[in-house]
């Protein structure tokens, strides 16, 4: 796999670089790898982050209606809890700070430890954890979901809610909602391949797909032959729809996620499926987002988010955001 | 006998150690992870040997203190906080000592192993560092001596090569079930080798594996 | 390389279904391939269009500040006469239409055959051709540059000029303003495969790149071994610089636009060589793009588009515009 | 003599010869253009084929006329509105003939040339389609017979083959300069199996090429 890089571990360093150069109306806490809005607001504050390699998740989403503040790890690797305390002490207004941690094991006990800094500093501090991903089966005996693409729409709901004066609580309880309704899965056409180690997460045969993949290039739940688009997005939404709980005449958001290396156009084949199957079983699509929002490096594939919305998410769904990768007004 | 001495040059053995086997980590991780173990342990573990060397530090608790921070802020990953409170353990089991004897060191280990089960949220049998630590605690609080700590080296590279057979159910790898089962934990060899390295120091003469094929 | 798609000729068909389907606020017209505007202005009317592919070029630029309508043709190819006559029936509304036409052979004969179609029923029509592309060099007996990424600084440009209500004459001057002054050149790390022929547009060793790419799969200017993000950018930049006429103290907006399959990191890293390089000309970034603007299917690499500001066109630029693919307030 | 009937058959027998060679003229297309060439010219004259079966045409130019409009209306690229082009000027030169003698047939073809040479901008010796239609042109207006239309397909076939040794100057091709030698230019085939299938249809007994292997 050929990389458009320089040396493998200046890559997230010069990512950032390039991030804060492209986007003046962000920033970069100097000697960290934490992105803020260059233009802070005196209100609850939203941080999220994890690995890199997910572009434009998460400094992406740094700005008004959204994110705070957006750490990033090594590629793949949570950001250790120094990085996320940092984060935490640049954005807190003394209204307090939400942590949108999505649910691995490493992001959960790094973004924890920094919590636990924070509050010892007597910064009022909450967390959510994000597990959309319905590929793996949850138990209480098990590590759970995985967090993965739905984590955009916590964001955005949550950092609407925050955007327009609510306090800690009720952004921590929205954005709890928020997770509660969305559900997600994805398949791969081809794996990724991180940078320091140059070799591909998996190998595929040319006619083999992965399905139920998460987004660090790890292999999915199973392999299959590749199908029809119309046929994987069944198989996946039919999973997504079964754990979703949403019901004829729901409304619901959706999110057709390329992972890196699909063509938009083939997203927009595969949407036009989803778009088919929501209106045959009378569900109201009230946003559709097709796009990149969170990716897994240059693999193909993609995933689908289906989100229930009820009154309350929808306005703050609505609600304006200016971010370099989520744009409404 | 663990002396500050010891456990300096335990720490660059370890981080030599992890360097050596960055990719035969990575590429475990690669199979049932997201193929990072290897690099996330030989940064941390370079950027902890480095932040010791040429320091004098009054006492093992402070050594194992700075070993701790520059874990916290060099691994990231589920490693990094792991590893980092395991030194925590040994921070506080060993505080205001500037040796202990195998004794004590059998407590720093249990209490760092119960260290990990609380931060991991983890049993043992769950395919996790912890299936490592654990027998290697046992075997040297059943008999901390230096015929224990050997003992605790046996049961650790066991335990490691055990995790092949199970499936996950903690961690990254549980995310793949039963398609786990067949590959070992790359978090269980980092730790087998935590064990080998730390018995070379304090003991010698410890006959090390090759990781690099049976551990496939 | 295996497809997300169902029958390869429905790929277009699909795709704009899944289009529509997804933004309310754009409509097919019926048995064409045209993406209009649902709410229609009166106003002067953008159509651009091309091959399919390059998406979210041209329907994702369809939208307010922007296009009136988009034309796809099949992949790769330019659509015909009767779809592009079609859209400017569709759009006109007495204040004339202008065409934005990239410069291939193709695009050019088909949208001419259209306009001379259009002017027959009496319909105001003005052309321009876009040749950013500076891999190719310039002359009275060849074909002349190629139409690529520097195209979108078109529709903005000339979208914003039509949406505040300029002349026909106008917007046509400052399209032709824009044409003037934008310069671009591209590379790729991979090729991309047609759907209909599911063949590699060209085969590259595990170290080479092509240099001087155009859009549509085809070979570049030449091949040479893969270097440092940094010193591609500077080959391009180097090339561009040249051919562009910018000096010292100037004012551009750049865009680095990802091929298809090239991570947002990897874009942002060469982006942060683009910001060093300009920084250090004392050529002052008014505005960066840098994302998926005018893709070549799942192709792996970039273009870097500089275009050249004067007032007039920040301040078009700087203009709202409302479309999937190209939003700000 | 050109008639309604054996036109009809022309349009058929290409469509058909497009369709086989539809992958030869996409990968020589590959090589030096976008790949697509094959598949525009077999979508385009599948199309006018399927347009023109079991309809009755009053005269030669309306059955042209028909033709390019349904290229037309389904090729696209620039080899759409070329061939389009040819079939308009046909359907000028033969309107209401419902058959033609080859000097009619020569000026149809003369005519047909000039259009694509003012559509396309295009001289002869720039590797286009011209390189083929200007000999093939020329043979049949020195001998505007049997003769002549076989001296065309001769002309033309040789006219596509040396195409491989220059480099393209209009066209997608162009954009690779020098690196465009080695190839021979797809519209310049597509053009040369034209007038074998136009000779074939009106004089009978043509000795068809195979591009497969003599194309590269
Ligand atoms: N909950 C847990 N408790 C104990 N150890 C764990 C837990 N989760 C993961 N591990 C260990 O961490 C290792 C993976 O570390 P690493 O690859 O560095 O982090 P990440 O999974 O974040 O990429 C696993 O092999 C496993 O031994
Ligand atoms: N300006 C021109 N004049 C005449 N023929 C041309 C010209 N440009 C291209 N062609 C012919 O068109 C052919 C390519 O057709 P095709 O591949 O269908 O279209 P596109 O290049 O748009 O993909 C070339 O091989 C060449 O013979
Ligand atoms: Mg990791
Ligand atoms: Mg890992
Ligand atoms: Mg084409
Ligand atoms: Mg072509």
């Amino acid at each position: 796999m050929k990389k458009l890089m320089n040396q493998p571990d200046q890559y997230v360093d010069q990512m950032l670089e390039g991030i804060v150069a492209a986007h003046p109306e962000l920033k970069r806490i100097a000697g960290t790898q934490v992105i803020v809005r260059a233009h802070p607001k005196a209100k609850v504050a939203l941080v999220s982050g994890g690995g890199s390699g997910h572009e434009p998740a998460h400094a992406g989403y740094v700005g008004v209606g959204m994110l705070d503040a957006a750490v990033s790890g090594s590629v793949f690797t949570s950001p250790t809890p120094d990085q996320v305390l940092s984060a935490i002490r640049a954005v807190d207004q003394g209204q307090g700070v939400l942590l949108v941690i999505k649910n691995y094991t490493g992001d959960v006990m790094n973004f924890e430890m920094a919590a636990d800094l924070a509050s010892m500093e007597g910064i009022a501090i909450e967390k959510v954890i994000v597990a959309d991903d319905v590929a793996v089966e949850n138990s209480t005996y098990t590590v759970g979901q995985r967090g993965i693409a739905g984590t955009v729409f916590v964001h955005k709901i949550a950092g609407a809610a925050a955007e327009a004066g609510m306090d800690l609580a009720t952004v921590k309880r929205i954005a709890e909602k928020v997770i509660a309704n969305v559900h997600s899965m994805g398949m791969a056409l081809s794996p990724c391949t991180v940078p320091a180690s140059g070799k591909p997460s998996f190998v595929l045969g040319e006619d083999e797909v992965e399905i139920g993949i998460g987004i660090h290039g790890e292999p999915g739940t199973h392999r299959e032959n590749l199908r029809l688009a119309d046929e994987i997005v069944d198989t996946l939404l039919d999973r997504i729809l079964a754990h979703s709980g949403v019901v004829d005449g729901d409304e619901v958001a959706v999110m057709l996620n390329g992972l890196g290396a699909t063509p938009q156009s083939e997203l927009y084949i595969a949407y036009r499926r989803v778009a088919e199957r929501l209106r045959a079983r009378n569900i109201a699509v009230h946003k559709a987002l097709v796009g990149e929002y969170m990716t897994s490096l240059e693999m193909a594939g993609f995933s689908i988010s289906l989100l229930k919305l009820d009154d309350e998410l929808m306005s703050l769904l609505d609600a304006p955001a200016d971010t370099p990768a989520y744009r409404q007004s | 006998m663990l002396t500050l001495e010891t456990l300096q040059a335990f720490i660059q053995a370890y981080a030599a150690r992890l360097a050596e086997l960055c990719t035969v980590l990575d590429d475990l991780d690669n199979r049932i992870g997201d193929g990072d173990h290897g690099t996330n342990m030989a940064r941390g573990f370079r950027t902890a040997a480095d932040r010791i060397t040429g320091e004098t530090f009054a006492d093992l608790g402070a050594l194992c203190q700075a070993v701790a921070m520059a874990l916290l802020a060099s691994v990231g990953g589920a490693s990094g906080p792991l590893y980092a409170t395991a030194f925590m353990r040994f921070a506080q089991s060993w505080k205001d000592c500037t040796n202990v004897d195998f004794g004590q060191v059998a407590t720093g280990v249990a209490n760092a192993c119960e260290g990990l089960r609380a931060r991991g949220k983890a049993e043992v049998g769950e395919k996790t560092l912890l299936d490592v630590w654990t027998p290697a605690s046992e075997a040297l609080a059943a008999q901390p001596d230096e015929y224990g700590m050997r003992a605790a080296v046996a049961r650790a590279t066991k335990a490691a090569l055990a995790s092949r057979d199970i499936p996950a159910t903690k961690g990254r790898a549980a995310y793949l079930g039963e398609r786990s089962v067949g590959t070992c934990d790359p978090g269980s060899i980092s730790s087998a080798v935590f064990f080998e390295e730390l018995a070379d120091a304090t003991v010698g003469g410890v006959t090390k594996t090759s990781w690099q094929t049976s551990a496939w």
